[in-house]
């Protein structure tokens, strides 16, 4: 499953969703990212999406995952719009049997969300406004799961 | 065809969508970020660093030599950074 | 932070104490076991422990994820007693200002509780009860975090 | 010295607790589970499978060669299975 919007999530309750009456679970990872406030160099953070486009990604990214490992139930939700240090920005909940399924398939789908959902972060603190780079070991992180898979 | 921009593409371009009728020799995304270039000094700027930008043809992420023949819509953006 | 509990807990809850009016925080990593029913066999799980020996081991496994990885906070809570299938039986909670650190020091606690903590679980299922047997995986999975740290 | 029993260990002794006065002879572990096997058939079948029993001295894990002059309180357990 997946969700964008701006409102805020609640990870208990989300995994609650996910996991009601089912006895087969035996392992629920989460992963939550939220704003970091740079010791004071950010303010605000705002998150642009193209909308269409990220719904078919966060998809595609969650059949990838649900092709890798056995998981019992996913989930991942993004915010957008204007955040401000501590908010949470990301959720991303895996569950399976065991807990290495768990483990590896929220992380497979950190780093694949990180390179190839289309989202845009802009931080404003007190020198102005600007476009968040992209970095090079989060295409490095990605690329990992491309080599195990061609092994 | 649709043309979307986002973050500093759209800045820089100071427009977020419009539609366009590219010349019928313009046939990749990369001939096409070059037509765009050629329109004005906004789009000249915007698409300086075209080896950095990033494109999609309806929703789906292509390479620079990919071609534009039949696209309804094509997205010009950086390098992603949610999550 | 380190707890050994009948009751159960809430993850949301959890998260909200340990990440409260911080910055620093980028990465929240959490890890849930839950009781599996193995397709009916088992109904009930009792939890025993060595009061006393849980804590000194808890708190050795948090402070050894932290000599290794800079974590801005952490949190093992453990349930004891009997459970039912679907509820939880361990929380790991890990939270750092990038997600690599919080996703590996999460599977350390968990690979390193699996095989140090001194908790026994004993299964009660329509056939009877029984003590549920140590699996080797567990011990290789723990291993390798020596053989890290040895390299 | 206390001598704590768990799990399997602990149903098959029949006992949880006890405190104990092995002969200075005893001076290791492995001496102390053949001298707790010698005391009856319920400790005979409890550590009949010495070799997977795993022991503590004062709340730390120890090998099975570790020495127990000195211990207050020795517990015998199978291998743990929480998490």
């Amino acid at each position: 499953m997946i969700r964008v919007q701006t409102e805020d999530f609640d990870i208990g309750a989300e995994i609650a969703a996910l996991t009601a009456g089912r006895g087969d679970i035996g392992a629920i990872v989460t992963f939550t990212g939220t704003v970091r406030d740079q010791h004071g160099a950010v303010t605000e953070l705002t998150l642009e999406h193209y909308p269409g486009m990220t719904e078919t990604e966060l998809h595609r990214i969650e059949a990838e995952a649900k092709s890798r490992w056995p998981l019992q139930a996913s989930l991942i939700v993004h915010r957008v719009g204007t955040l401000k240090p501590g908010d949470n920005i990301v959720l991303v909940v895996t569950a399976s049997a065991h807990r290495d399924a768990a483990f590896d398939a929220a992380k497979f789908l950190m780093d694949y969300l990180k390179t190839s959902a289309p989202f845009w972060k802009r931080e404003t603190g007190p020198d102005g406004a600007n476009w968040v780079d992209a970095k090079s070991q989060d295409d490095d992180a990605a690329a990992r799961w491309q080599k195990r898979a061609a092994e | 065809m649709r043309v979307l921009y986002f973050a500093w593409v759209k800045d820089k371009a100071g427009i977020a969508a419009e539609d366009i009728n590219p010349p019928a020799s313009v046939t990749t995304i990369a001939e096409l970020m070059n037509w765009l270039k050629a329109r004005g000094p906004e789009f000249a700027n915007a698409f300086e660093r075209a080896d950095v930008i990033r494109a999609a043809i309806d929703h789906s992420h292509v390479r620079h030599d990919a071609r534009i023949a039949g696209a309804r819509e094509i997205a010009f953006f950086p390098p992603v950074t949610g999550g």
